[in-house]
């Protein structure tokens, strides 16, 4: 069992366990000035670990460690990469604000963040049902302590609170969807639950009964209607810093665990989830966008968006199995792959900007917040246009791409059903530029509330620019990373 | 009458049930939201348990120790949780949550 | 780097660096910097003209390399007689727009000058794309910048029209973008859009895309009863704003209709031309009453390019080679005509800050040299023989008779209006005694102002005067696309 | 499963609930038959040495019991982990010996950072 | 003679429902019974012994006027408190209130269900033996609790609230102590662990009690029985019904026979700790010494004689020691007893893992 295989298979989350305790450990140590220490120790595991799992993913093939409960595939590896490269990315932005929030006395930031981040590998990687619990709830448990990481602030406590009850409802829902395939299949292992389901031995009643109650589970995490109550609040409630270390990479690990639980294991029912999710979606882009047009409040705004995003993140997971036919499963699985993580980028440099924009006493959460910060800071408004117009689906910007492969993957279907979908879609994400637009309109039409120009430490400043750079080059050359995308499905899927 | 895995489930989904009904019509106490979680967890450990021993297979066992495991690390962060909000609040009343709306 | 490719990034890279490098304390370095982007620009669209081969139909200057390998996306240039003129005018208005904004305009000026450097190269890229995403990806960024420059430098009310313009023209554009999708699936795997003119299609099918290409064009082109978004866009647009959105974003939409619904649906085009012409008249006779009425000049002058593009989508969907190459012309001189005429609003505009027609009167007496340039421009609006104006509304004319006499007659009284309401604007504005001390205290245009309608006059008389370059150049391609496009792709 | 060996565990819980019942019941009946039930309003409040008692006493605590109280969760669910394994150490040899060592060193590493974040302290 | 006993029950009736359920019913009633009442009786003498030890050690007599040597006083006690008047506050939460004793009494008794008094004597021999014995005993905390939270009175809340985190505290100790036992017995079944303490290199000399568990984890049963102090809320670790402090800590409220049954449960737990002590480290029924005429007593007189000298060794305790503050006794508890038991649980691994270990699975 404990083979030099398996311990290689996972050791990213080796490494990041072990500096995840070695910060904690640092952090009780050193003198508060010495602070920075664990900050930058952090960066540098990140950075290490973003490389590590870089480096597995271009090796290409899939391996599996400890008797299947974990793998290393493509697909794995490059959304461990992005996610550890998200939480960096977020440690830089939140830093500062959070230093100035007096969150960073306990120095349970960095540990929290890490383990999370530990949480979200282990759900990627894992193959088997209690792999991937374990991860979720390491990646859940840790986000509640870091919603409620402003111990002295209402809002952070509740919004912790709802998110913890309804995020362990959650966790609930997906149990009882497991303990029933369980049951059905007699195994937790995901590649044996698919043989048992395709041998077409079990009860179908028995399997869709315990799928919606995955499904169901899914979509809480995924925050998609009519499961999305906690998102606006958290969103809005939690700590900025916070709002985006649960925006951003948990994103890539919800959907890693779409795919692994209903592509890999219960690809069979593919019928059944797909219908289930189209519901979900075409509910989330309605509500999402609908819902984020009267918001004041630019994170509330935010989470109606990520809703509605994530519609489109699961549209493209209905689209896979079409008429009897696998055909379009590559296209479509990556069209969400490649979604997420375009989504994840953006949704990384806006939050940083609304972390810069938040000086100390003054969260800059509202929309109006940010009007005439053309004229406060030409180079931040323009990255937050930037990242607006993507949302929107604006091209040459990256998320116009996002939407394109979905669109594509559902057009590619050549079914009515889907094609009506898609149209359907476009129409949701023409109310959502609205908002998006009302967003850069603050920014751009409106006049300055203050004339403060909005400073930030050197290396978060450049941070922002290559991440909103990279929102617009990635919207000029997509070839890469959308080849990328449809590379790591395609060898996942086939491997 | 002997126990058959049909009991084990039907109470298994009760319990269930229970717990989810417990979570949406609670209006008063976050306390028993808490609990009706726990309820959610042992329902599911009831699951487990009953389909491990009925499949001959210890796996659904062991998944059960880790439930319970992490249903004590949750409600741990649970209580905490509500430990802050009611020193911020001074009250732990589901609908005194309204801080957040729009 | 070929041609287009560098009167597509020229102007852009000025922009990027502009907005990158920009201060308003360095004014004047930036209008200098965006004054040579834009010449330079216009500069290097002239080999394009001198190396034209009108002889042919096939693409020019075609340039390729793979983009986007997932979807076999590939970054192809290339101009025929259609859109060679296009690419030639949107370098050169974008030239007069920067000299326009010279000094009216004072507060973030490497931003508005960016916006129209970056605007200019998005609109060159439509007219030369080749692959369908690519166009669209062009077509669609030409928003972006569009709306900070209404947004941020407009009138009272332009938080209303920048929306409206954005969300308006997204919606028709959004469903192009399943169209083509659709297209792109149904091609086998191919954005080419050349490719897209040979593929057989169902009647159904056929159909639907031409419905979907029409409202992402005729929003933009725009035509009657979608058009409702440039009047409240032009009045609250800047001045360069207004003068590249008549001169050039709404030959997009009609240029659209000739690269995309025609020849990729061509059964579905002539099933649904009846509509098209109907609308179109509509556009031309309604909506040039509705001009008659107007009290603020640029609404009139917006109403009247409605009015005009009216001529333009009749002038394609009567399917003769004087209808269509009529449309072609009308569109080039509608692109000086309009953007001189909002140009002109604009040196008035600047001076007194007032668009009505009842704050003026007389300005003939303080601004001579001004109102000759005013009345030329005014003149050629009404499509008076020997001016640009006339050639293309003739043109249509004549098509339109051609293909039945009672649509001639129709389109003819549209000149009428059209007289109507351009000559009654100008004798309100700058005819009879001064009105008041507005108009009392105006100066002359200076040298720059000079400068700027001067090239304009000489470009509206030259086409009126002596058209063969233009059609000469278009004979071509168009027989060609009538050919095809009488063609059915049914079988 | 052999459940007959719980059989006496069964009835020894009802005994053992027995044996808490019958002698109140009987303290009652004893009280009472022999006249001892004398209420009065001081005898049945609450003891506050002596004083009116005043002030509710669902009074709020130290936040402390609390900490004990979710540390003791944890902890006693690791001992939970570690039965079934110590149980079976004989058999399952070195690894499962060093899996486990693993975990402790994890357990030990957040015992170590509750202790020096004070979490222990009482004082 | 047992045997003949259940197969005479077995046969006074033919019908089915009568041997299958009626009878074992009847007989393990008989045999819980057979332990109860013992057991009560040696709670009760153990009160009067406790008063004794202690005079003892304070050298005068202790009770000697009811009976000889005193030796009727708790009997008398035992009716005092019978006669008393069960006070219910007013303010008190009635039915938890009642609940109270019976979740304290309940867990001390049924814990005996498993303990081995023979190698075929424990009246559930069951395989999770250990285990069982863990869970019951953690049920103690509840009767706590209960009866702090509904006296309703900030003594009674106080203590409980005391009580209970001292309990969990100890509870972790003890816990770790056990898993050790565990280990090296490798298995849940008490009778088994007792057997497994009968081998080893001493043993095969004869010295048997040298083989006991007491010997090779030392620290453990130090840690364990100091730990089995706190549990029971014993001296030196009786702050929560220290009488200066707060008098009688949860069971403040309570009078008459609901008391007792805390003071019945507090002496059971006594007995039932040092049983499981003597159990888990010193080698229960076994005698100590392989010699005939040492084997030729009764197992159950060995664990009785074990038993009772380590229960002695409470008294011992409390008449020796003085009162720990609170803050002193979760210390000792979290920061001593914790890191100890883990650094020796991991020693007596390593140990096992070497070809030194002395602890061969059982055949």
């Amino acid at each position: 069992m404990l083979d030099t295989l398996s311990l290689y298979v996972v050791a990213p989350e080796i490494l990041l366990l072990v500096m995840a305790c070695v910060i904690a450990m640092v952090d009780l140590g050193v003198k508060s000035r010495l602070r920075g220490l664990t900050y930058w120790l952090s960066l540098g595991t990140l950075a290490v670990v973003t490389w590590l799992c870089v480096e597995f993913a271009l090796t290409g093939g899939s391996l599996y460690g400890f008797g299947g409960m974990v793998v290393s595939d493509p697909m794995g590896n490059w959304l461990k990469a992005f996610s550890a490269l998200a939480v960096l990315v977020t440690l830089v932005y939140g830093r500062p604000y959070a230093a100035e929030r007096d969150m960073l006395r306990g120095g349970e930031l960095f540990t929290l963040s890490l383990f999370s981040l530990l949480g979200i590998f282990v759900m990627i990687s894992g193959s088997n049902f209690l792999a991937i619990y374990l991860g979720l709830e390491l990646l859940t448990l840790s986000s509640y302590a870091l919603v409620a990481l402003r111990r002295d602030h209402e809002r952070a406590t509740e919004a912790a609170m709802k998110y913890f009850v309804l995020g362990a409802m959650a966790s609930g829902f997906l149990l009882y969807g497991i303990s029933m395939l369980y049951g059905a299949t007699g195994s937790l292992d995901i590649s044996r639950v698919f043989e048992a389901i395709a041998s077409g031995r079990i009860r179908h009643d028995v399997l869709v009964f315990g799928l919606v109650f995955i499904v169901a589970g899914l979509a809480f995490k995924l925050g998609a209607v009519p499961f999305h109550m906690w998102v606006p609040d958290v969103y809005q409630g939690a700590p900025t810093a916070v709002t985006l270390m649960i925006g951003a990479a948990p994103e890539l690990a919800a959907f890693a665990i779409a795919i692994r639980l209903l592509v890999e294991g219960l690809l069979p029912l593919a019928i059944d989830w797909q219908q289930m999710l189209m519901v979900l979606s075409v509910a989330s882009l309605l509500v999402g966008n609908l819902a984020a047009i009267a918001q004041t409040n630019l994170k509330r705004m935010l989470a109606y968006s990520t809703i509605s995003q994530m519609g489109f993140v699961l549209l493209g997971l209905t689209a896979g199995f079409v008429g009897g036919s696998l055909a379009n499963a590559y296209n479509a699985y990556s069209a969400s792959m490649f979604y997420v993580v375009t989504y994840v980028l953006t949704t990384l440099a806006t939050f940083g900007i609304i972390l810069l924009l938040a000086r100390e006493g003054f969260e800059s959460e509202e929309i109006a917040d940010l009007a005439g910060l053309n004229q406060r800071s030409p180079l931040y408004a323009g990255i937050m246009a930037i990242c607006m117009f993507s949302l929107a689906g604006i091209p040459p910007l990256v998320g116009f791409y996002a939407k394109l492969t979905v669109l594509q993957a559902l057009v590619a279907s050549g079914e009515g059903l889907y094609i009506g979908l898609a149209v359907f879609a476009v129409l949701a994400s023409l109310i959502g530029a609205f908002y998006y637009l009302r967003v850069v309109k603050v920014m751009y039409f409106d006049a300055p509330l203050t004339a403060t120009r909005v400073t930030a430490p050197g290396h978060v400043r450049a941070v922002l620019s290559l991440n909103g750079a990279l929102v617009l080059v990635l919207g000029i050359l997509p070839g890469g990373l959308m080849a990328l995308c449809g590379e790591a499905v395609v060898r996942t899927l086939a491997g | 009458m002997t126990l058959t895995l049909g009991h084990y489930l039907t109470l298994g989904a009760m319990l269930f049930a229970l717990s989810v009904v417990g979570i949406f019509l609670n209006r008063r106490n976050l306390i028993v939201l808490l609990m009706a979680i726990e309820l959610m967890l042992l329902a599911v450990n009831m699951n487990f348990v009953a389909f491990s021993y009925y499949l001959g297979d210890m796996h659904g066992q062991v998944f059960v120790f880790f439930i319970l495991t992490v249903a004590a690390a949750e409600s741990a962060i649970g209580l905490a949780i509500l430990v802050l909000l009611f020193r911020n609040k001074s009250n732990i009343n589901v609908e005194e949550l309204n801080t957040l709306k729009g | 780097m070929g041609l287009l490719s560098l009167a597509i990034w020229t102007p852009i890279a000025f922009g990027a660096a502009l907005l990158a490098l920009g201060r308003d304390e360095q004014a004047r370095a930036v209008r200098w910097i965006a004054l040579i982007g834009s010449v330079l620009g216009f500069l290097v669209t002239l080999p394009l003209y001198a190396r034209f081969d009108n002889s042919t139909a096939a693409m020019q200057f075609v340039e390729s390399a793979p983009w986007i390998d997932r979807f076999n996306i590939n970054y192809t240039l290339g101009v025929d007689g259609l859109s060679l003129w296009f690419v030639l005018l949107t370098a050169f208005i974008t030239v007069i727009v920067v000299i326009s904004a010279w000094e009216a305009i004072t507060e973030r000026v490497n931003q508005y000058m960016g916006a129209f450097l970056i605007l200019s190269g998005l609109m060159i890229g439509v007219f030369s794309a080749l692959d369908a995403m690519l166009f669209y990806v062009f077509f669609e960024a030409t928003l972006i910048p569009m709306y900070l420059i209404i947004g941020i430098w407009g009138g009272p009310r332009k938080i209303y029209a920048a929306f409206k313009f954005f969300l308006y023209t997204l919606l028709g554009s959004l469903l192009m973008l399943v169209a083509l999708i659709y297209l792109f699936w149904a091609a086998g795997g191919s954005f080419d859009i050349l490719a897209w003119h040979r593929l057989p299609l169902p009647a159904g099918v056929q159909t639907l895309l031409f419905f979907a290409f029409f409202a992402a064009f005729a929003v933009k082109v725009p035509m009657w009863p979608v058009h409702t978004w440039l009047p409240d866009v032009h009045v609250e647009a800047p001045t360069g704003g207004s003068a590249v959105l008549a001169a050039i974003m709404l030959k997009l939409g009609a240029y659209g209709f000739l690269r995309f619904s025609m020849p990729i649906a061509p059964d579905a085009a002539r099933e649904w031309a009846w509509l098209m012409i109907a609308l179109s008249l509509v556009a031309v006779i309604y909506v040039g009453l509705v001009a008659m009425v107007q009290q603020d000049m640029k609404k009139l002058v917006a109403y009247s390019s409605v009015a005009h593009m009216g001529f333009v989508t009749l002038g394609f969907f009567i399917f003769n080679p004087l209808g269509v190459a009529g449309g072609l012309v009308q569109m080039i001189a509608h692109g000086f005509v309009s953007g001189a005429m909002f140009l002109c609003i604009g040196v008035l505009y600047d001076r007194v800050h007032s668009r009505e027609i009842a704050s003026y009167g007389g300005v003939v007496n303080t601004m001579p040299n001004f109102t000759a340039f005013a009345l030329l421009f005014a003149m050629a609006n009404c499509g008076l023989p020997a001016t640009a104006g006339f050639v293309g509304e003739w043109m249509v004319i004549l098509g339109a008779t051609q293909a039945h006499f009672g649509l001639g007659l129709a389109a003819a009284t549209a000149l009428i209006f059209g007289a109507a309401y351009t000559l009654w604007m100008f004798k309100r504005v700058y005819l009879g005694p001064v009105v008041n001390d507005d108009v009392r205290q105006l100066t002359d245009i200076n040298s720059r102002e000079f400068l700027m309608l001067g090239a304009l006059a000489i470009a509206v008389l030259y086409m009126g005067i002596y058209p063969k370059p233009f059609t000469d150049v278009m004979n071509v391609s168009v027989s060609e696309l009538l050919r095809h496009v009488a063609a059915s792709k049914l079988n | 499963m052999n459940l007959e060996q719980y059989l006496p565990v069964l009835l020894f819980i009802l005994v053992g609930i027995g044996v808490g019942v019958v002698p109140q019941l009987l303290g009652h009946l004893f009280a009472r038959g022999a006249g001892f039930h004398k209420p009065d309003a001081a005898k049945y409040s609450a003891y506050e040495c002596g004083f009116e008692a005043f002030e509710n006493a669902r009074m709020k605590f130290d936040v402390r019991y609390y900490l004990v109280a979710i540390l003791f969760i944890l902890f006693d669910l690791e001992i939970a982990f570690l039965f079934p394994w110590a149980v079976a150490l004989h058999d399952i040899g070195p690894v499962g010996f060093w899996a486990m060592m693993v975990f402790l060193l994890i357990l030990v590493v957040g015992f170590v950072y509750e202790w020096k974040k004070g979490a222990l302290d009482w004082e | 003679m047992i045997n003949e006993l259940y197969l005479f029950g077995q046969g006074l009736l033919a019908a089915p429902w009568w041997t299958t359920v009626g009878w074992p019913v009847v007989w393990n009633l008989i045999k819980i019974i057979a332990l109860v009442l013992p057991l009560m009786g040696a709670v009760a003498y153990l009160t009067l012994w406790e008063r004794k030890a202690i005079g003892f050690t304070q050298i005068r007599v202790g009770p000697n006027r009811i009976g000889p040597l005193g030796l009727l006083q708790p009997i008398a006690d035992a009716l005092k408190l019978l006669t008393k008047e069960i006070i219910i506050p007013t303010a008190a939460n009635k039915g938890l209130f009642l609940l109270g004793p019976i979740m304290t009494i309940m867990p001390a008794l049924v814990a005996w269900v498993v303990i081995p008094f023979g190698p075929e004597a424990a009246l559930a021999n069951i395989n999770a033996g250990l285990l069982f014995l863990l869970a019951i005993t953690s049920l103690e905390v509840y009767g706590v609790v209960i009866a702090g939270w509904a006296s309703n009175s900030k003594y009674a809340f106080l203590g409980a609230l005391r009580a209970s985190a001292q309990i969990v505290s100890y509870e972790i100790a003890m816990g770790f102590c056990m898993v050790v036992v565990l280990m090296v017995s490798g298995t849940l079944n008490m009778t088994q662990i007792v057997l497994g303490q009968d081998r080893g290199t001493f043993a095969a000399m004869g010295l048997n009690f040298l083989s006991w568990n007491w010997l090779p984890l030392l620290p453990i049963f130090v840690v364990y029985f100091i730990s089995g102090l706190a549990e029971t809320n014993r001296h030196p670790f009786d702050v929560v019904e220290g009488e200066s402090e707060i008098v009688a800590g949860h069971m403040i409220e309570y009078s008459g026979m609901s008391f007792a049954m805390f003071f019945l449960a507090e002496y059971a737990n006594m007995w039932l700790v040092s049983i499981l002590g003597v159990t888990l480290f010193l080698g229960g029924w076994l005698p100590p010494i392989d010699a005939p005429i040492l084997n030729a007593i009764p197992g159950w007189i060995w664990l009785g004689i074990k038993t009772f000298m380590v229960v002695t060794v409470f008294l011992w305790v409390r008449s020796t020691f003085p009162r720990y503050r609170y803050d002193q006794i979760m210390r000792l508890g979290w920061k001593i007893f914790i890191p100890v038991t883990l650094v020796w649980l991991v020693v007596v691994g390593l140990w096992m893992q070497t070809p030194y270990n002395i602890w061969k699975p059982l055949p």
